[in-house]
């Protein structure tokens, strides 16, 4: 304990501008006006981990990349996706959970997996991983992608302007379990769509990328990780999945 | 021709026509005079219809002018009106200011109409501004292409508020010498004017109003020369000097 | 910002080429539209009779007072599947675009309108051209001259407020400026080469606008 | 459409109260500021001397042509901290309000102080009125009662753009919708709630302003 | 007062003045009369500075009125002018258009510009609208609030564009007695009118107008007796009739 001390005696000057996007529950999203979500508590405890005092602000999503590009913050966390392409311009954190796409159909569709789309019509949302997917299953210029906002994509199925959206399985779950009467269904195909692990953004060559995977790494390993993610997702993770990210 | 029985106009609460009764048959000239303020121009506009009466009737070859009427429009092609301030159209030259309304409501070929045109603005001596726009005429060009534009619709009635005020008077000459040439050709009109040589010369009737009344009316010579009432008379010592 | 990549832009210039002329389409057949609905809202708006305009001011009222993106989705989903038969993008975006701007150019008409001095309407109805006649030859076209900077305005708006109707996937300008942000996580070259095709569509409306401007202020 | 929860709207009722002054103060302030920038942009504009009328026919151009959200994200991210030395999102959006709608409204002027006649300016002149007395007592109220239908567009179009303040996390009533949309995976509740408020409010403007306009047209 | 030297003035191509020489003197009274078109409007409206006039210069109490003077709402302050049109401010009522200009040019208290105005309004004859808005005035209402509300600067200098041609004879008298008297006191004016008679009576010098040029300056009772020039006889041989 006394070595936290002088850990944090050093350290506790330094206040770090976290940047979320707070519409995805459970990840972050406004609770009674509060910032509240898994995302929100894993910062919480990994910044009194590796000793750093900090501030959470609510932004918009883009203004998120923007000002963290501009060096105007130091971390974002937002469910953030780690792909090559952002890794052109940003640092990312080791991965702190593994999602994935699954598939949402009308009940009465016969679609069992990603190849039934081939020809469909498949609604995403814009910049979302899921239009990242549904370009590499069935073409980079295929007009057969829709484009469209969040929320949007389960509209466009259910008036059959998309024969299937493709999106993030949580967000999916979420919205059918709080819109029964819409009759739509989730099919997943954990073989067409690898997993994605979602990882803190910091500007490119950051310093603070190393404490906060070093407080990772100890967060999962006294069990103060699997408590959050018990909270917040109801299950225990599998953190070994983490690992097998490359 | 025209027929007012009972007429009156308030604008809100004051009552600036009262009890007015008057006829005009074919080829009657008649002239209104009085001082500002009597009324006159708003008692032309009733008749045009530009205003609505507050109670009474205007009878126009025997059928009743009624607000709900359908040929209103087709009644109002009848009857020409000149304005005391011009209202030509801005947006049009002089010629098409002249030639719209026989060619859009008298259905008469373009040509023609501007064959007509270009008499009536020689008549008027503005020949050679056909294809002005109003903005750059003077005062009493403006008030020329006015009454050409409305002789253009050759019109049953015509409807004149003091179609001269804006003239010099070597114009008003020119043009009263028009406006005679319609009375002589038979043309009906009601005239509102100032030019008290004129209404003897060419009316067979003056109207002196004053105060929203029709206060005396006769043929011109016996109005101008034995008035009745005291107040034509207060009028007229004043004017005839 | 990270140094700007030109070479992305290039490669996409083919999608804002196609995406140009979705966006000048829209504009185009919403601004016309738009312009007719609008005068005829404008003269129902100012029917002598009150229960006649009622239905006028209400679509005014409402089209103004509800958030274009909720229009264009209803439209969309609900109001284009049950003519059509089906969902059709481009259809409800320029119905949509047309019905949103109508209530706001009938505005700016009424405004114009009314600006008129009434000794023209009266010269005129006393020249026997009817209502109708009177609107069209006289009235409307010294309207214009006065609300051309306004409806310069609402052109504009148009123009811009165009780029929603990405949000029911018609491919115009936005929406594969979206495309190319999504797939290269770069904010400034989509968004900056959309901002500058917006605004050179702007300026060409305003400048065309302007020379009209000047055209009609010659007979001042 | 799932059966419409009445009890999650009245769980936000106390956040859509604390947004929908927001939205009202980001309004008013904007309106206000936008108007009289407007009335100087529409007065530059309209100089007659080419170079110095330049600047605003700019101004007018940019803030026309280019995005609010853009100029939203700039003023909060460039020019505000630039002056305060720290983003204020409060500031930033009546700021980026204010400036995007006074283009609009300078439009709208100028459209309006041209309709009125010449004639009256040239009375005033030789009465020895100055331009600028001219302008205050003569022409602006004669030019205002014939753009009052313009303007209530505009204003209308600014209570409905201040929505875009909650880009930059300004608590207005749609910040909270999209959180509601967040908390709940619920788009009917949030967004027909924001949506009535703003109708509310659009209308109170509009029936505000047409009063105005009945009280003005008495001396007509 | 005031000296107009080689003036000009071009619209477009058209040459409506051309060399236009002469001098008012204070306490003069300038009568300019002539056809309608001659451009007895433009001249008076570049005397006013409305108008720019395209070459030549106008000297105001020996100090050249340029374009880029910064004393040129002072000096139009004590220059008055009254339209053919009127021009009323349609915004405010009869007594603010006529308290307006004191109030803000001459710094006036509110309560003395209102009780000269009241004096003045009843000069004219319009005691009682006030409170009117210039709508509700019938033409010559409207025209005697526009000579009132000129007159409220108590200006060194008026100038008058046929002031009295929307008004009805009655009235043209006692206006023409109110400039009669402004006459008498001193004022000095330069009148448009096709009041030969007035213009007898008043002035002491009349030019007269045709084709942009001065044709001729006289004494009123030289002028109309004996009017030397072809085209002079021939406009008052058809105006004095
Ligand atoms: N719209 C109106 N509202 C209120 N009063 C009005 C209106 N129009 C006219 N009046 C009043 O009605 C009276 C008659 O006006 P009208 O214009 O008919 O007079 P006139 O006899 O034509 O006078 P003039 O010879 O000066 O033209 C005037 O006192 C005038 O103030
Ligand atoms: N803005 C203008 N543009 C072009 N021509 C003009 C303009 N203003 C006046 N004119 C022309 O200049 C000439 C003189 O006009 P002006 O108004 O001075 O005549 P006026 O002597 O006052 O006539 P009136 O007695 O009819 O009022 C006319 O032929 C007229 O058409
Ligand atoms: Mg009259
Ligand atoms: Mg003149």
């Amino acid at each position: 304990s006394k070595m936290k001390d002088a850990n944090s005696s050093k350290a506790s000057n330094k206040t770090i501008r976290v940047l979320t996007y707070a519409n995805w529950n459970p990840f972050e999203y406004l609770k009674n006006g509060k910032l509240v979500g898994f995302d929100v508590d894993l910062i919480k405890e990994l910044s009194k981990e590796a000793g750093y005092k900090y501030t959470i602000k609510n932004a918009s999503w883009e203004s998120m990349f923007t000002q963290l590009q501009q060096g105007k913050a130091d971390v974002g966390i937002s469910g953030i996706t780690i792909t090559s392409d952002r890794g052109k311009t940003f640092d990312f954190s080791d991965p702190y959970f593994v999602s994935r796409q699954s598939i949402v159909v009308p009940q009465n569709s016969t679609v069992k997996s990603a190849s039934d789309l081939k020809n469909s019509k498949i609604a995403v949302q814009t910049g979302s991983t899921g239009q990242e997917a549904a370009k590499k299953l069935f073409g980079k210029d295929n007009s057969k992608i829709l484009a469209t906002q969040s929320g949007v994509t389960f509209q466009m199925v259910m008036h059959g302007q998309a024969d299937a959206a493709i999106g993030d399985n949580t967000n999916n779950e979420k919205f059918i379990e709080n819109n029964k009467g819409n009759k739509l269904k989730i099919v997943k195909d954990d073989k067409a769509f690898s997993p994605e692990y979602f990882g803190l953004m910091f500007p490119k060559g950051t310093s603070y990328k190393k404490s906060y995977d070093k407080a990772l790494k100890k967060l999962i390993a006294d069990g103060t990780y699997q408590k959050i993610y018990k909270k917040w997702f109801g299950v225990t993770p599998n953190t070994k999945e983490l690992s097998k990210f490359k | 021709m025209i027929r007012v029985e009972h007429l009156q106009k308030k604008f809100g609460n004051s009552e600036v026509l009262k009890d007015i009764n008057f006829k005009v048959d074919e080829n009657d000239v008649v002239v209104i005079i009085g001082p500002s303020g009597s009324g006159k121009s708003t008692l032309l506009r009733c008749v045009a219809k530009l205003e609505n009466a507050t109670s009474g009737d205007i009878f126009f070859n025997d059928t009743k002018m009624t607000e709900e009427d359908h040929k209103l429009c087709e009644l109002k092609g009848k009857l020409g009106m000149v304005f005391q301030h011009f209202n030509l159209f801005p947006n049009l030259t002089v010629l098409q200011n002249i030639t719209l309304a026989p060619i859009l409501v008298k259905k008469i070929e373009k040509k023609e109409a501007v064959e007509d045109a270009k008499y009536l603005l020689d008549l008027v001596g503005l020949g050679e501004k056909a294809g002005a726009y109003p903005h750059s005429l003077s005062g009493g060009q403006k008030q020329r292409v006015a009454i050409a534009r409305s002789l253009a619709m050759h019109p049953q009635l015509m409807l004149f508020d003091e179609p001269t005020s804006a003239l010099d008077p070597e114009m008003v000459g020119e043009v009263l010498q028009v406006m005679k040439k319609l009375a002589n050709e038979g043309m009906t009109m009601i005239i509102v004017t100032h030019e008290m040589g004129f209404a003897r010369q060419v009316s067979n009737r003056v109207l002196f109003m004053d105060g929203g009344h029709i206060v005396e009316e006769n043929t011109p010579d016996e109005l101008f020369d034995h008035p009745i009432h005291q107040r034509t008379q207060d009028f007229l010592a004043k004017v005839l000097v | 910002m990270t140094s700007f990549n030109f070479q992305l832009i290039i490669d996409y210039l083919p999608y804002f080429f196609k995406g140009i002329i979705y966006t000048i389409g829209f504009s185009i057949a919403s601004i016309a539209l738009g312009t007719v609905f609008g005068l005829l809202i404008a003269l129902g708006k100012m029917l002598p009779n009150k229960f006649l305009a009622a239905p006028f001011k209400g679509y005014v009222g409402l089209f103004r007072g509800t958030p274009l993106l909720v229009q264009i989705l209803v439209i969309n989903f609900g109001v284009v599947p049950l003519v059509l038969g089906k969902s059709n993008s481009i259809v409800a975006g320029i119905l949509a675009l047309s019905l949103n701007s109508s209530a706001y150019i009938a505005e700016i008409f009424r405004s114009g309108i009314q600006a008129v001095s009434e000794g023209q309407g009266e010269a005129a109805a006393t020249l026997g051209l009817s209502p109708n006649q009177t609107m069209l030859h006289i009235i409307l076209p010294q309207a214009v001259k006065i609300i051309l900077p306004p409806l310069g305005n609402e052109f504009i708006s148009l123009i811009k407020d165009s780029s929603l109707a990405s949000v029911i996937s018609a491919p115009e300008v936005t929406y594969w400026a979206q495309a190319m942000n999504a797939q290269y996580y770069r904010v400034w070259e989509p968004y900056l080469t959309s901002g500058l095709i917006y605004l050179i569509l702007t300026l060409s409306i305003s400048s065309i606008l302007h020379s009209v401007e000047r055209r009609l202020a010659v007979n001042d």
